[in-house]
C-alpha cells in the first residue's frame, strides 16, 4: 500500500477492483465503511462477481475476468477526452512532458523490438527518454511534442472507446459510464479516490500491467501521495510484505536491493548501474545511496570477512543467469518436473495446494530426492505421496521422495515482528509454549546451518567460504533470539558514524542506528535490511510502540509501531501539497507542507526535509527523473504502456483490439512449452472460471480449524442462475468442474450474483471457484482447486493466472 | 377404598386451598440463584500479538490460563481483538475470531517425522536425527551440483538443484535469518508466497 | 337367588384403574407444567426435567389403555331417545329424584356423554401431545401447528380434568358405584334404582 | 452486578425487583454495513465455547444452515432484485435472539427461573433450570431458541450477559469488522440508527428505517434496514412480530381461569354433597326376592351411622 488501512477513512471515493476487501480483509475494509459513514464517501466495486464488497457498494459494475486493462484504458481515454484530470498535478509531478526516444512504436498489438521466438522484447533501448546535450532528459512543458509522454498516452488509449471496452469487458456501457463519471469527479484537487486491489489484479498473465493502469488513473486524477488516495495493494498474508521487504525472492536482497547477474562480474559496475544520476536538474534520485545499503547488508551478513579488499564479499553472492525474476516458483517447479531439482524446502508453505496445475506440482514433488516441510500444521504438501482417493490419486510406493516434516511454532508461541500491508512493523509476544517438540523457524534454520557449517569445516566441500564466514554473533548460536535478529536488520555502527557536514558523531561504535540516513558505504555500519533501519534504535524497539494518539484526526498514529521507510505512513506524501508546498486541500487533506523552513505535517515527509519548493525538487524522489511515470521505460516486460491482452484461456479466442495472433494474450508472459499444450479451448471448455478465497477461510490453514470449518464446511462452486438452468443444476447439487488439466467435484451454489455477460457478441458465463479445501483437515475433505488452474505467469512477477481460465461444468 | 365424607372434605379442601393460594401468589418463595455465568477471563494472563492471517495486521490479545508461575503450563484459552490497535480497534474477522482453534488445532504438528522413500507412513524421529539427515542430504547435493563458474568462465557461485520456499506468515526475524542462511549457501531457487 | 350382579369383570376393573392411575400421574405432571402455581407438583416426579420426560410417556400409556377400555365399552354408550329425555331432566338427576327419570340402561346419558367427551379429549391429547413432544418430534412440525397443538392440549386436558372431577364426584355421590368398580358387583336394588333397563336385560339372559 | 437485576422471571407470579432505575442496553445491527463475514458467528462460538458439528453446504452461503443449540447467531443471506432501481441487492442479516421487551419465550416457559429478563433488557436462559420442554420455541415470535440434542436444554444468545455484567460489550459486537454491530444504551442506539438512516436515505434508500418492533414491546437487538417497509426481504424477518395469539391464549389469563374452573368444579361437587346428599339405594328387600339380605358393601363402608 502506498497509504495504509486507517487512512482509507480520508477517501471521498473508494474503488475496489481486482480485489474483494470485504471478503479478504474485513477489518481493513472497516475503514471503507468509516469513510462512507463519516466522510460521505461512495464505494464502487468492479468485479466479475457481485461479492461481499459489492453488497455494501453504492455502485457495482460486472466485468469479465482478465479485462481490467481494457476497462481502465477506457477510463484513461475518458478522462483525457473529457478533460477530467488534475492538471497542475499531472504537469508538475508526472512525466507527461518528457520526450520519448525516436524508434518507440506500438503497432498491431506489439511494441517495437518483439522477438516471437523468445516470447519477449530483448531490445528495449527505444523505450526511454530522449537525452539532451546537458545529459538530462528532454522535456516539453507545452505538451505539444508528438513524442512527449502525454501525446503518446493519449494516442495509445484513444483506441479504448466505450463501445469497444464494453464489448471486451462485458460491462454494460451505461453502468461503465456511471463508474467512469464518478471516478472522474476525483480529478478535483479536494476530491480523492483510493484504489484497493489485491490478487484479483495480480493473478493474471497481465497482472502487473493491470496494476500499472490503475496507478496511471490515480496519477491523472492527482490521487497518489494524497491522504485517502494512493494505490493500495492489499497483501494477502500477515508478513508477505515483510518477507518481500526482506528480499526472500530469487532475484532480490533485503530492502529491494538486487542480486547481480552473470554479466555483472565487476563490483563497481554493479553499484554504478544501481546508483542512477538524476535525469532532471535538482532531483534527488535517492537510489544514489544504493552502495551504503549494500555494503551495510554485506557487513551484517559477513561481518569482518566483508572487506573493501574482497569488494565486501561480492563473489559470495550467487549470480543470476536467468533473466527477469530468475528462479521463480513456476520456473523451479518446471525444473523439478524435468528432474533438475533434488531437494526442496517448504517453510510454512503448501505448494501442492497453492500452485497451479496440481497434477504437475505433484508429479514434480515426486521427482525430488528429499523434501523438507516446516509448518505448524499437517499440510497437504507434506502428504503429497498419500493416496487420498480421487482427491489425490497417487501410487505411494512409486514415490521415492524422502519427506521430513518439522513442527514449528505458530504466532502465539513466539516473539517477533510482522509487516502489515500498510508497511507497519508490529512486534508481538509469545503467550504459550508450542505443542510437543515444535521449534521456531529460527531455531530450525540455525540448527540446519550449524550442522552444515560443521560438516564443511570438517570435510570441506564446494565453495565453503560463505558458509564458514557467515557472521553468527548470537548469544545462543542454536537459537538466536528474535530481538538479536531485529537489532541486526535495523543496523548498528561498527565504528563511530559522523555527520559528513558538521563532523558531529551521530552514532558511536556499537550503538544501534537511528535510521538508514546513517548508513555508510565504507564498512563502518552494518544493517541487514536498510528500509527497516530505524525499527530498533538506541532508544529501543520501535516496533513495539503502542501510542495510538491521532492528533490530527486523520488516522496517522505515528506513535503506533513503526512503518518503513523512516516511520512514514503515506508514500509520496510530498505530492499531497501543490508545487508551492501547500496542501491541495488545506481544509481536509493536510498531510505535509512547507512551513517556510522545512517540511512538516501530520506524517513524516517523504522528501528531502529542507528542500524548499522553489528548489524545484519533484516528489517522486526514488525516480531519477523525480516525477511519476506514465511511460514505464524499460521496466515492464510487455512494454511501457499497458495494453489489453486476453487471458491465456480466452472465451472469445481473439483480442478484439487487434488481429495479430501473436498479441491475443500477453506476448511476454511466463509460459513453458509443455504447459502451452495444456491450455483449453472455448469449444471444449466454454465457461470462464475464476478462483478466490472466502472470508471464512484462510487459504489452506483454516480447514484445520473447527470454528472456520463450521462456517464454511464444504467445497462449493458458484454458478449463475442462467448457467444453472442451461445445465439443469439446482442449488445443492454436486457438479463436476473440469479444465484441460483435471477436474474437481463440489456443491453448486446457484446465485443471481453471477450473470452472463455479452462479450464480443457472445454470451459468456463466469464460474466462481473458492480455493480452501484439500485432502486433510477438520472441514470436509475436497479437491484441490488448483487442479484446474493453468501454469502460466505474469511477465514481470511470474504470478500464475489463477483468476482467469476456461472450464466446463456438468451435473454429477 | 371408599372415601368417607370427612376424608372427602379434607382432600377437597387441601387441594383447593393449595391451588388457590398458589394462584394468588403465595407459592413458597423460590431461591433466585445467580444465573449469570462467571466472567471467564478473570485472572487470565494477557499477551499482545498480531493476527497471523492477512496483512491488515490486526492487534490481538491472547488470554492464557495461569499467572506465569513456575509450576503452571500456560494455555491460551481465549483470543480477541486489541481495542487499542489503530487499525482493527478490537475487531476481528471470522478467521481471527477463531484463532483459538488454529492454536489448538488437532492437526498441529508436534514431533519431527520422516516419511521414507516409498513408505506409506510417518515415523517419529528426534530433532537431531532429522536435522542431521537433512544437513547431510543438502551437503551431498550442494557439493555435487554447485556451480562456481558458468560456461563463459564467469564467477557465478550458485546452487540450483535445491530450492527453498519461504513462508508468508513467519516473522521478519525468521525471514531474515532464513535469507541469510539460504544465500550463504548460494541458493537461487528461493521464493515466497508473494509470487502467488 | 343371588342378590348381587356382576357389573364389571376383573379385566374391565383392572383396565379402568390402570387408566385412572395413569390419569392421575399424567394429570399431575401435566398440571405441574400447566401453571407456575402447580410447578411444585413436578417434585412428585423427581423435578422439572423428569416431569417433562415422564409426562408424554404417561400420557401415551394412558391413551393406549384408555383405547382398550373404550373399545370394551363403546357399544354400551350409544345415545338414544331415552337419553335425550334423561338429559332434559337434569334437575331431577342432580336432586336425586331418579323415580321421575326415564328408565336407564347399562349407562345413563351423563355417563355416555362423559364417555364420548373422554374419547374426544384423549384423541386430541394424543395428537397434540405428539406435535409438542420436542424430544422426538421437534423438527417435524411447524411452529404455528405446535402453538395450536399446545393450546389444544391444554384445552383438552382442562376438559378431561373437569370431566373426571364430575366422574369421581358421581362415584362418591351415587353410593354403590365405587363398589361396582372396586369389586365388580352391584346389588339388584342398586341396579333397579339406577339402571333398571340394564337389570331387566341381564334378567332375560 | 447491579445492572443485572432480574425484572421478569419465567413461571413466576410474584413481582420482581423493580425499584432500581437501570438503563436499558441494546445491540444495533446495521444491515447496510454488514458484509456477512460471519465474524460474529465465530466470536460468539469462541466466547461461549460452542462448537457445532461441521455440516454440509446445501447450496447457499448460510453455514451452519440454521440456528442451533450450539450456533446462537447466524448470518442469513438473501438475493433481492430491487424492481425500483433494477439493482441486485445482497441483503445480509445477522439472525439471533432479539431480546424482546415482552419476551414470548419467557411467557411460555413453565419452569420457574429458567428464563429471566434483566433490568438492562437482556433475556437470558438458565440451563440449570431448563426442563427441556421447548415451550420457549413455541413462544418466540422470531424462531430463535433451540433445544440441544445433547442435553435437551434450550439455548440461545445471552447477549453475552457475562461480558455485559462486567462492563464489556458482547463478543459479536466487539469483533464486527465493519462496525455493523454496535452496542450501547438503547437510547444511544436509536440515535445512532437515526444517523445511519439519514445516510441511507441520502444514498437512495427512501424506505430506510429502524426495526424495533412494537408488537413485542420493542427489542434490545435492533436492525437498521434499507427497506424497513419490507423486513421479510431479509431472509424472512417478521413484518410485525408479536407473541402469537395462540400463545397468549395458552399462557395468558386463561390459565388461572382454568385453574379456577377446576377448583370450582370440585367445590360444586362438595356443595352438592352437602345440600343434596348422597344418592343411596333403599334398604327394603326386593319384593319377591329371597330373604337373605346382603348389605351393599359401599353403603356399609361409607356411612357407618346408618348401619343398624
Amino acid at each position: 500500500m502506498t497509504n495504509h488501512w486507517a487512512d482509507i477513512q480520508n477517501a471521498d471515493l473508494v474503488l475496489i477492483m481486482g480485489g474483494n476487501a470485504a471478503e479478504a480483509h474485513p477489518c481493513g475494509f472497516k475503514w471503507v465503511t468509516e469513510a462512507k459513514a463519516h466522510n460521505k464517501a461512495r464505494l464502487i466495486v468492479v468485479d466479475p462477481r457481485f461479492n461481499r464488497s459489492a453488497s455494501v457498494a453504492d455502485l457495482y459494475a460486472p466485468i469479465r475476468t482478465g479485462t481490467d486493462i481494457a476497462f481502465l484504458g477506457g477510463l484513461i481515454n475518458y478522462l483525457l477526452a473529457n478533460d477530467k484530470i488534475q492538471h497542475e498535478y499531472v504537469r508538475n509531478y508526472t512525466d507527461v512532458s518528457f520526450v520519448v526516444k525516436e524508434g518507440f512504436a506500438f503497432e498491431d498489438g506489439l511494441f517495437n523490438g518483439y522477438d516471437a521466438a523468445k516470447r519477449s522484447y530483448p531490445d528495449k533501448s527505444a523505450w526511454s527518454y530522449e537525452i539532451g546535450a546537458d545529459g538530462y532528459a528532454v522535456v516539453d512543458p507545452s505538451l505539444s511534442h508528438p513524442r512527449c509522454v502525454f501525446n503518446l498516452l493519449k494516442n495509445h488509449y484513444s483506441r479504448y472507446t466505450p463501445e469497444l471496452v464494453s464489448s471486451v469487458c462485458g460491462t454494460p456501457q451505461e453502468t461503465m459510464l456511471k463508474v467512469w463519471e464518478a471516478i472522474a469527479e476525483t480529478s478535483r484537487p479536494d476530491k480523492v479516490m483510493t484504489i484497493m486491489y489485491a490478487l484479483g489484479w495480480t493473478q493474471h498473465s497481465v497482472g502487473s500491467q493491470m496494476i500499472r493502469t490503475g496507478a496511471m488513473v490515480q496519477l491523472l486524477l492527482g490521487n497518489i501521495g494524497m491522504p485517502g488516495g494512493g494505490m493500495n495493494a492489499l497483501r494477502g498474508h500477515s508478513n508477505i510484505q515483510g518477507l518481500t521487504d526482506l528480499g526472500l525472492l530469487s532475484n532480490l536482497l533485503p530492502g529491494y536491493l538486487t542480486l547481480p547477474g552473470d554479466g555483472e562480474q565487476d563490483y563497481a559496475a554493479y553499484i554504478a548501474k544501481r546508483t542512477q544520476k538524476p535525469l532532471r536538474p535538482g532531483q534527488l534520485s535517492y537510489w544514489q545511496n544504493y552502495e551504503k545499503f549494500h555494503v551495510s547488508l554485506m557487513k551484517a551478513w559477513y561481518g569482518k570477512s566483508a572487506t573493501v579488499e574482497n569488494n565486501w564479499a561480492y563473489d559470495w553472492l550467487p549470480k543470476l543467469d536467468a533473466p527477469g525474476a530468475g528462479y521463480d516458483v513456476l520456473k523451479v517447479f518446471d525444473m523439478m518436473f524435468q528432474g533438475q531439482i533434488n531437494g526442496y524446502f517448504c517453510q510454512g508453505f503448501n505448494p501442492i495446494a497453492a500452485f497451479p496445475n496440481k497434477a504437475k506440482v505433484g508429479a514434480a514433488l515426486a521427482r525430488l530426492k528429499y523434501l523438507v516441510i516446516m509448518d505448524p500444521l499437517a499440510t497437504d504438501t507434506s502428504e503429497f505421496w498419500r493416496n487420498a482417493g480421487e482427491f489425490n490419486d497417487v501410487d505411494t510406493a512409486a514415490i521415492q521422495t524422502t519427506v521430513f516434516r518439522l513442527p514449528t511454532t505458530c504466532f502465539a508461541e513466539e516473539d517477533g515482528s510482522l509487516v502489515n500491508s500498510g508497511r507497519w512493523l508490529q512486534w508481538h509476544w509469545k503467550a504459550a509454549e508450542p505443542p510437543g517438540e515444535a521449534r521456531t523457524d529460527i531455531a530450525i534454520m540455525a540448527g540446519l546451518f550449524h550442522r552444515l557449517r560443521a560438516l564443511y569445516a570438517k570435510e570441506g566441500g564446494a565453495f565453503p567460504e560463505p558458509i564458514l564466514n557467515l557472521d553468527w554473533p548470537y548469544l545462543r548460536p542454536d537459537d538466536p533470539a528474535p530481538d538479536e535478529l531485529a537489532r541486526e536488520f535495523n543496523g548498528r555502527a561498527l565504528a563511530d558514524v559522523s555527520d559528513p557536514a558538521s563532523g558531529a558523531v551521530l552514532a558511536k561504535a556499537g550503538e544501534q542506528l537511528a535510521g538508514f540516513a546513517q548508513l555508510r558505504a565504507d564498512g563502518s555500519t552494518a544493517s541487514g535490511c536498510w528500509i527497516f533501519s530505524g525499527s530498533w534504535t538506541q532508544a529501543g524497539n520501535q516496533m513495539a510502540r503502542r501510542d495510538n494518539a491521532d492528533p490530527y484526526g486523520m488516522g496517522q498514529t505515528l506513535g503506533w509501531a513503526w512503518a518503513w521507510p523512516a516511520n512514514r505512513r503515506i508514500l509520496y506524501n510530498r505530492a499531497s501539497a501543490d508545487p508551492s508546498g501547500q496542501p491541495w486541500d488545506p481544509a481536509k487533506k493536510r498531510l505535509v507542507w512547507w512551513n517556510g523552513k522545512a517540511w512538516a505535517g501530520t506524517d513524516v515527509p517523504d522528501f528531502k526535509p529542507d528542500s524548499a519548493p522553489q528548489d524545484g525538487m519533484s516528489p517522486f524522489i526514488m525516480n531519477p527523473e523525480g516525477v511519476a511515470r506514465f511511460f514505464a521505460l524499460d521496466k515492464m516486460a510487455e512494454g511501457p504502456f499497458p495494453e489489453h491482452y486476453e487471458p491465456f484461456e480466452t472465451p472469445i479466442g481473439r483480442n478484439p483490439l487487434h488481429g495479430n495472433v501473436q498479441a491475443v494474450s500477453n506476448p511476454a508472459a511466463r509460459v513453458f512449452k509443455n504447459d502451452l499444450e495444456l491450455f483449453g479451448k472455448a469449444e471444449e471448455f466454454p465457461f470462464v472460471a475464476t478462483t478466490y478465497r472466502l472470508t471464512e477461510h484462510f487459504h489452506y490453514w483454516t480447514k484445520h480449524c473447527r470454528l472456520a470449518a463450521i462456517t464454511q464446511p464444504e467445497q462449493f462452486v458458484e454458478i449463475g442462475e442462467a448457467l444453472a438452468r442451461e445445465r439443469g443444476i439446482t442449488a445443492g447439487d454436486r457438479v463436476k468442474v473440469s479444465s484441460n488439466r483435471g477436474f474437481i467435484k463440489a456443491v453448486a451454489v446457484v446465485t443471481k450474483r453471477l450473470r452472463p455477460l455479452t462479450v464480443d457478441g457472445k454470451t459468456v458465463h463466469q464460474v466462481g471457484i473458492p480455493i480452501h479445501w484439500g485432502f486433510s483437515g477438520v472441514a470436509k475433505n475436497g479437491f484441490i482447486t488448483n487442479t484446474l488452474t493453468p501454469f502460466v505467469g505474469d511477465g514481470n512477477t511470474q504470478t500464475p493466472e489463477f483468476k482467469s481460465f476456461l472450464v466446463n461444468v456438468e451435473k454429477v | 377404598m371408599d372415601m368417607n365424607r370427612r376424608q372427602f372434605f379434607k382432600v377437597c379442601g387441601v387441594g383447593l386451598g393449595a391451588s388457590s393460594l398458589a394462584a394468588l401468589g403465595m407459592a413458597p418463595p423460590p431461591a433466585y440463584a445467580e444465573t449469570i455465568r462467571h466472567f471467564k477471563l478473570a485472572n487470565t494472563r494477557e499477551t499482545r500479538n498480531t493476527c497471523p492471517y492477512c496483512s491488515v495486521g490486526c492487534g490481538l490479545i491472547m488470554y492464557s490460563r495461569g499467572d506465569g508461575a513456575k509450576n503452571v503450563v500456560q494455555e491460551i484459552v481465549h483470543i480477541e481483538g486489541d481495542a487499542d490497535h489503530p487499525v482493527n480497534r478490537g475487531t476481528l474477522c471470522p478467521k481471527g475470531a477463531g484463532l483459538l482453534d488454529f492454536v489448538h488445532s488437532p492437526n498441529r504438528l508436534k514431533y519431527p517425522e520422516v516419511r521414507e522413500a516409498g513408505s506409506n507412513e510417518w515415523k517419529r524421529v528426534s530433532w537431531d536425527e532429522a536435522l542431521g539427515r537433512i544437513a547431510t542430504l543438502m551437503k551431498a547435493d550442494r557439493d555435487a551440483n554447485f556451480v562456481t563458474h558458468n560456461a563463459n568462465g564467469q564467477t557465478v557461485n550458485r546452487w540450483l538443484s535445491t530450492g527453498f520456499l519461504a513462508a508468508s506468515a513467519s516473522s521478519n526475524e525468521a525471514g531474515y535469518i532464513t535469507h541469510k542462511v539460504v544465500r550463504s549457501l548460494g541458493m537461487l531457487a528461493f521464493d515466497n508466497q508473494a509470487r502467488v | 337367588m343371588n342378590n348381587e350382579i356382576e357389573r364389571y369383570t376383573p379385566a374391565e376393573r383392572s383396565n379402568h384403574w390402570a387408566v385412572a392411575i395413569l390419569f392421575v400421574l399424567a394429570g399431575l405432571s401435566g398440571l405441574a407444567l400447566f401453571h407456575p402455581a402447580l410447578f411444585w407438583l413436578s417434585g412428585l416426579f423427581g423435578g422439572g426435567v423428569w416431569t417433562r420426560i415422564l409426562h408424554p410417556f404417561l400420557g401415551l400409556a394412558m391413551f393406549l389403555l384408555f383405547l382398550v377400555l373404550a373399545i370394551r365399552f363403546a357399544r354400551y354408550n350409544h345415545l338414544n331417545a331415552y337419553d335425550r329425555q334423561w338429559l332434559k331432566q337434569m334437575d331431577d338427576v342432580v336432586n336425586n329424584r331418579e323415580d321421575r327419570l326415564p328408565e336407564v340402561g347399562r349407562y345413563n346419558a351423563g355417563q355416555k356423554l362423559l364417555f364420548w367427551v373422554l374419547v374426544l379429549c384423549m384423541l386430541v391429547l394424543l395428537v397434540s401431545g405428539i406435535v409438542i413432544w420436542r424430544q422426538y418430534f421437534g423438527e417435524a412440525f411447524g411452529v404455528g401447528l405446535i402453538r395450536l397443538a399446545a393450546v389444544a392440549h391444554a384445552l383438552a386436558a382442562f376438559v378431561l380434568i373437569l370431566g373426571i372431577i364430575v366422574h369421581v364426584y358421581a362415584a362418591i355421590w351415587i353410593k354403590g358405584s365405587m363398589g361396582a368398580m372396586l369389586y365388580g358387583k352391584v346389588s339388584r336394588a342398586w341396579a333397579r334404582k339406577h339402571h333398571a333397563a340394564w337389570l331387566r336385560e341381564i334378567g332375560r339372559k | 452486578m447491579a445492572s443485572q437485576d432480574i425484572t421478569a422471571r419465567s413461571a413466576t407470579t410474584t413481582p420482581m425487583p423493580q425499584v432500581r432505575q437501570v438503563g436499558e442496553v441494546a445491540k444495533l445491527i446495521d444491515t447496510s454495513k454488514c458484509i456477512g463475514c460471519k465474524a460474529c458467528q465465530v466470536a460468539c462460538s469462541e466466547w461461549n465455547e460452542l462448537r457445532a458439528e461441521v455440516g454440509h453446504n446445501v447450496g447457499v452461503y448460510d453455514n451452519p444452515n440454521d440456528l442451533g443449540a450450539d450456533s446462537w447467531t447466524l448470518i442469513r443471506f438473501a438475493e433481492y432484485e430491487n424492481p425500483a432501481s433494477g439493482n441486485l441487492e445482497w441483503l445480509i442479516r445477522k439472525d439471533g435472539c432479539m431480546h424482546c421487551a415482552d419476551p414470548g419465550c419467557l411467557k411460555a416457559c413453565p419452569s420457574p427461573g429458567a428464563i429471566v429478563k434483566y433490568a438492562n433488557g437482556i433475556v437470558d436462559f438458565n440451563q440449570d433450570k431448563c426442563i427441556g420442554c421447548g415451550y420457549c420455541i413455541s413462544g418466540c415470535p422470531f424462531d430463535v431458541p433451540r433445544l440441544s440434542q445433547k442435553d435437551h436444554k434450550a439455548y440461545k444468545c445471552t447477549l453475552c450477559s457475562d461480558r455485559v455484567a462486567v462492563g464489556l460489550e458482547p463478543a459479536c459486537v466487539k469483533t464486527c469488522p465493519t462496525g455493523a454491530i454496535v452496542f450501547g444504551s438503547k437510547q444511544d442506539m436509536q440515535m445512532h440508527a437515526a444517523e445511519r438512516i439519514e445516510d441511507l436515505k441520502e444514498r437512495g434508500f427512501a424506505q430506510a428505517g429502524l426495526y424495533d418492533p412494537a408488537g413485542v414491546g420493542g427489542t434490545h437487538v435492533m436492525y437498521v434496514l434499507h427497506h424497513a417497509d419490507q423486513p421479510s426481504l431479509y431472509a424472512g424477518l417478521p413484518e410485525a412480530p408479536a407473541i402469537s395469539p395462540l400463545v397468549e391464549l395458552w399462557k395468558g389469563v386463561t390459565k388461572p381461569l382454568a385453574l379456577l374452573a377446576m377448583g370450582a368444579a370440585v367445590l360444586a361437587g362438595f356443595f352438592h354433597y352437602v345440600r343434596v346428599g348422597p344418592n343411596r339405594v333403599d334398604e327394603e328387600p326386593d319384593p319377591g326376592e329371597p330373604t337373605v339380605h346382603q348389605v351393599d358393601p359401599s353403603v356399609h363402608v361409607v356411612d357407618p351411622n346408618k348401619q343398624p
